[in-house]
């Protein structure tokens, strides 16, 4: 359960009252208050475009309801609570995030959001966790994939953008070397078509960020369709990357505001207790780190 | 009594290259009937066109009931005259086409009561029962509710003449009214125009009717290759013609 | 050569009891189309046993259907699909008989613009036409009334303050429309005879009145099969909307799919609802082609020759 | 009442010397149009501020553009859509014509067969008729030649395995556009008077004949309007294949947004190319036009009136 | 020489609830002219189009040059002909309409040519040739290149003459063909149909034109009410009727 920070009011000095998520109170940090731009903490609040669903970071709490929760809204709210204003989550479909930050209808976009280098050209990212990709397959593993090599040949979905297409290529480089047949890759515009080339024997097996393939089989058909396979060599999934919350550019003081919040948080321990809330402790990060990613 | 109706003054047309009207002059007074008579292609047609300014002229001028056609005459010059008044002056000029042109989605009633409610701005039931007593007048009285598809070439062209009239016109245009009927149906369109003409309109039609033009007409006029070869009495022109060419094309005509 | 005078049929008994002392009629063997009924019989089988075994499929899951057909979130995207088709069609048919009218005027600074308007709003993605509309801040960051090439400015306002998103999705959709509908109409107005119009003038009707009233009844014969296309292309565009907020059927069936994986069966429930709509649709535009038939065409319509009835017999 | 005899132009004055001693054109004020000079002054105004005021915003990100203008990523993908989009037109418009005429057939089955098929077609979703086709696995899991309702099976195949995502694309595009082709050719066979048909039959053509000599060559000139229409939005539909893999212009960028985050930029990359394409497909629309054109509507264009020249002047 | 064209055998026709053929028998020989009058909705057109299977019939039977107009006798039944078997049989005859029907999308020569390359199978070049020397014919040898929107309504029918011609029929079938044309160009189709009578072709021409009847006319049909009233040798009929609806028609159109 978690309830937003609805009463810190319009006035920037009613910031006392402490706002509880996941369970945990959340008071004001004033050395991330004091880095927060000031229209922000004149507003006494900003806008947060999200891209729901894509569970377990951000999902509406009832199938039709608005309401919006997942890691990333809990996240927000606590960052929101560090810092005394409200976060406003707005649902935003992806084609329309960049273009919502950059006409200032919204500040920040949190959306499970991989940080890379190509995209620095336009957000700044403070990072805040880490996932890597697990390997989603029907259930009971009928191909028998116990670790990525084993793809070697076989048939393999993918959402078309994401950045497991790279991380195919080099498994590609590998299988060759290792005198195996190659990966046959297709994309596919969202991860529920990939799942469906599985469920229709298209392919074998998709690939996607752990956390969303353990949710996938977890709720899919109560867990009946599919499983992740579990390879102890990667616990977090392969080529683990650094997840990052988003502001434009030209808005890095925000950045650094919500870093020190990200920090606070960590440093007090509300992170894990929110990852844990949604069974997620392994994509935590050390500490919160603004445009960490190397590649 | 001798309102001038119609004065065409050395009126020039032309399409492209091809000159079509060469200079006419040709003026018709109120209550008077004027057979416009000629060859195929003489520019009879596109005369009348230019009377009612669906084509516009290059040269000289028409008034209609003493009005520039198309212009008004401000301050000694003539100032082109917008769509919307181009439009009223032709209220006060009946048209009625070969091809009637009737409207195919409206019955014979609609056809009748449609301008005078949608340009006079008549009330609905005042212009239905004045289109029923039109319809009546031209003998259409029990096909008010029919389409034009239903109808045959001599009562289409009846419904048109009744769907000019009820703009009440004071000058009606006839372009072959008779050409594209069956000889049998001729007769029931040229008395409707012949009791027209006694009721003193007055009218201009390009017809082929010789005996029509005779009887009814009070000027005959002879056109060819875009000019007015002869101009008179009916009964001289076409009767006994002056000019070679109105003779020659008398002797295939009849 | 000379006349073969058969016996003529006596006025009277082929006349009067006309209808009752019936000749024989003609008793010939039908013409029979083995072949139509073999591929009839064939499409229908073909036909039934692919809809069974769809519909015994697993995947398809009858009883999610059943259970998302009338939930809210589907009731309340249906909604928002009739909401903004209706509004985009009639902005854009209202515009586009504008638009269309404009590119067949003889002004050519009309011509060209509407030419122009017509190229921009067929020839860029609506996803585009949306973004922009719907994020006009990132294109405009504000509206300045002023002196242009200038820095003097009267009065200025934020962009993004004044285009709601709902407006924004209305204003996309609606403009795009109207370039698309403004073809059609056009080939319309061509469709219908010059006589017409010229017959409408000499009665003294304005220009205006004249399309109002002669033209555009006639030229919707032609206008209304591509319009319906038009219509029901619309009720699915509104899904795109759905990136500038507004909840359409398709998109909150998307995002209830990707939540709970059941894509097959709620892309049927969306199936299910867009054929009811587009079924619905059928009863008016059968009606208009009816009502705008009326007249037109042959009366004549032949026994022979199939082609001969290649258009809907006139109720006169 | 008399007739007042005018003097009479000489003939050999008027004719003769015809076009050497012309009389004094008329002398008038043209008509102003200052209302329209002005709106044309606002809009082109306007326009170009508003143009200046988005090219010069930094959100557009013209090096992007010109970088991904030419990228390999978007001629590819510029390639696929032209090469559905031909593909499926051609399906579509030759199936729509042959559905068109089925539907307009005195024969009942075809009747009913292709009303059906145009209520199905038009009424689903595209989404679901790519992911039916795409994954008819899902569906039909084989497919079976055996006698229906038994389990007597001749021979059998996995569907998955017959139809290619390509197939399955093209398929899924076909169908649906064939269903939409085929009210606009409805539409315009209709338009054409039955005494055509009845010419032609009275030559001794066949059905066949006079459809494909006759009737659909003035048929045309309804039909090519709204099929430029459909063109075009088939260029942005085969973006939908996405689902079911293929790389056409829009997906090809959007997966490069989704990977850069340049959005608006990719998407002005998107329109360029589908003004471009839009453009090009002008150029045979306006021919056809111009030649189905040919031949009808009145060669008599009034110079009065502007509604009169709503239609092309013909070239005889 | 007494090869029989067409045998008609109490024909009745009906649309809806309108029965407009009520039993017709004419015979017409080969080479022989037949022309057919009668007042407006006698039935006139539909029977012309029966003969030519435009029209099903409901009952009798029509033989055009022995053969059952739209059905075939085999095994002394009846049997309807499909499509392409009706159209094979048009060929054999041909058809001129009131409102000409030339294709617009072709021009003169086009459509001459159309039905014997695509009906025949004849050769491009040879057809084109025949139709020049058929448009020559005609006396339209200069209008080869022109679109029929660019042709005088007399100057449409000569083509469409022409085109039926060019099918190389055994007999020509015209409807009202000058009825739609000014009264200048109605000769010279009369013309050329009346060339094409002396060239020993059989006709069936439905016409209003008198004086064409009794000059070219073998026999004269006169049709009311669905029924033939009087046939018989032309100067006969039209000249000293003995029935009396053929007396009053004829008063009305002389
Ligand atoms: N809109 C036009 N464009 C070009 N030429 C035209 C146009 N209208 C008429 N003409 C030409 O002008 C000439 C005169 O035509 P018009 O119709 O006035 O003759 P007409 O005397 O009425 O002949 P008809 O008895 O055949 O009706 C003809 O040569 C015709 O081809
Ligand atoms: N397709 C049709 N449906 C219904 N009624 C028809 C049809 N065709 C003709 N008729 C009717 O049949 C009757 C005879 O028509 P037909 O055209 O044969 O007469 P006609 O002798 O040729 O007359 P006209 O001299 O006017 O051409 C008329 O009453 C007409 O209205
Ligand atoms: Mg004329
Ligand atoms: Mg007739």
């Amino acid at each position: 359960g978690c309830s937003p920070a609805s009463d810190s009011g319009e006035s920037a000095d009613a910031t006392d009252t402490a706002v509880e998520v996941a369970g945990v109170a959340i008071t004001v940090d004033n050395a991330a208050r004091a880095a927060l731009p000031q229209k922000y903490s004149d507003a006494g609040s900003v806008k947060v475009a999200t891209d729901v669903p894509y569970a377990p970071f951000e999902m509406f709490e009832s199938e039709g309801s608005d309401v919006i929760t997942g890691v990333d809204y809990d996240l927000g709210q606590a960052i929101g609570a560090k810092l005394g204003i409200d976060f406003d989550f707005e649902q935003q479909k992806f084609d329309g995030i960049i273009p919502a930050l950059q006409a200032g209808k919204v500040q920040v976009a949190i959306s499970a959001m991989t940080s890379s280098v190509d995209r620095m050209d336009v957000l700044t990212f403070v990072d805040y966790s880490a996932s890597g990709t697990g390997i989603l397959v029907e259930k009971g593993n009928p191909a028998g994939i116990e670790t990525y090599l084993d793809l070697c040949g076989q048939k393999l979905a993918v959402q078309s953008g994401a950045s497991q297409i790279d991380l195919v290529a080099v498994w590609q480089d590998e299988c060759s070397s290792a005198g195996k047949g190659a990966i046959a890759l297709s994309e596919y515009p969202k991860d529920s078509d990939a799942q469906l080339a599985i469920t229709s024997g298209k392919v074998i097996a998709s690939v996607l960020t752990k956390p969303s393939a353990g949710f996938v089989a977890k709720t899919a058909n109560d867990g009946n369709t599919f499983e992740v396979i579990d390879d102890p060599a990667a616990p977090t999934g392969y080529d683990s990357t650094l997840n990052g919350i988003g502001v434009l550019n030209a808005d890095a003081a925000l950045a650094d505001a919500i870093q020190l919040a990200l920090q606070s948080l960590m440093d007090d321990g509300t992170y894990m207790t929110i990852l844990e809330a949604y069974g997620v402790e392994g994509i935590a990060i050390e500490a919160a780190t603004i445009n960490a990613a190397k590649s | 009594m001798t309102k001038l109706m119609v004065e065409a003054v050395d009126v020039h047309k032309r399409f492209g290259s091809l000159e079509v009207l060469k200079g006419i002059n040709l003026t018709v007074e109120q209550g008077q009937v004027a057979c416009l008579l000629g060859p195929s292609g003489s520019g009879k047609s596109t005369f009348l066109r230019c009377i009612n300014h669906l084509e516009k002229i290059e040269a000289g001028t028409i008034r209609v009931a003493g009005d520039t056609v198309g212009y008004a005459e401000r301050g000694g010059r003539l100032h082109e005259l917008r769509e919307t008044e181009v439009a009223a002056q032709r209220r006060r000029v009946g048209m009625v086409f070969q091809r009637f042109n009737l409207f195919p989605h409206m019955t014979a009633l609609e056809n009748v009561a449609e301008a005078p409610v949608q340009v006079l701005g008549r009330s609905k039931s005042d212009t239905r029962r004045r289109a029923l007593e039109l319809l009546d007048e031209v003998g259409l009285s029990n096909k008010a509710d029919v389409y034009p598809s239903a109808l045959s070439g001599g009562q289409q062209q009846r419904v048109a003449i009744a769907r000019a009239l009820a703009m009440e016109p004071e000058l009606m245009l006839f372009d072959e009214p008779t050409s594209a009927l069956d000889p049998e149906l001729v007769g029931e369109v040229l008395d409707v125009m012949r009791r027209l003409a006694e009721s003193g309109m007055t009218m201009i039609v390009v017809t082929h009717e010789i005996g029509f033009a005779r009887e009814v007409g009070d000027v005959a006029v002879f056109m060819d290759d875009g000019v007015i070869v002869e101009t008179g009495d009916p009964q001289e022109v076409l009767v006994d013609p002056s000019e070679e060419r109105t003779q020659s094309f008398l002797s295939k005509v009849l | 050569m000379t006349a073969t005078q058969q016996p003529v049929a006596t006025p009277s008994a082929g006349t009067r009891l006309a209808g009752r002392s019936r000749p024989a009629p003609v008793q010939a063997v039908p013409l029979r189309h083995p072949g139509r009924w073999f591929a009839a019989i064939i499409v229908a089988l073909f036909t039934t046993s692919l809809l069974l075994s769809i519909a015994q499929n697993p995947n398809l899951d009858w009883p999610t259907v059943g259970e998302y057909l009338f939930a809210p979130l589907t009731l309340s995207g249906l909604a928002t699909t009739l909401y903004l088709t209706v509004a985009a069609m009639v902005i854009g048919l209202s515009g586009g008989i504008v638009v269309a009218v404009m590119r067949l005027s003889p002004n050519p600074v009309l011509r060209v613009v509407s030419g122009l308007f017509v190229w921009v709003f067929r020839g860029t993605p609506v996803l585009l036409q949306l973004i922009f509309w719907g994020f006009i801040g990132a294109f405009v960051p504000k509206l300045v009334i002023g002196i242009p090439f200038t820095s003097i400015e009267f009065w200025s306002v934020s962009t993004s303050d004044i285009i709601p998103a709902t407006v924004a999705a209305l204003l996309a959709l609606g403009l795009n429309e109207m370039a698309y509908a403004s073809e059609i109409v056009r080939a319309g107005i061509q469709s219908v005879d010059l006589g017409q119009t010229e017959a409408a003038h000499s009665l003294g009707m304005s220009p205006g009145k004249t399309l109002r009233r002669i033209v555009l009844p006639q030229a919707m014969r032609v206008i209304v099969p591509p319009m319906g296309n038009e219509v029901i292309t619309m009720l699915k565009t509104t899904a795109l909307v759905s990136v500038i907020a507004g909840h359409d059927l398709m998109s909150n069936l998307q995002a209830a799919y990707a939540q709970n994986y059941k894509i097959i069966p709620l892309l049927v429930v969306a199936a299910i609802w867009y054929l009811v709509l587009t079924s619905v649709l059928n009863v008016p535009q059968m009606w208009l082609e009816r009502r705008y038939g009326r007249g037109v065409a042959g009366a004549r319509v032949g026994a022979v020759g199939w082609l001969l009835r290649l258009r809907k017999k006139e109720s006169q």
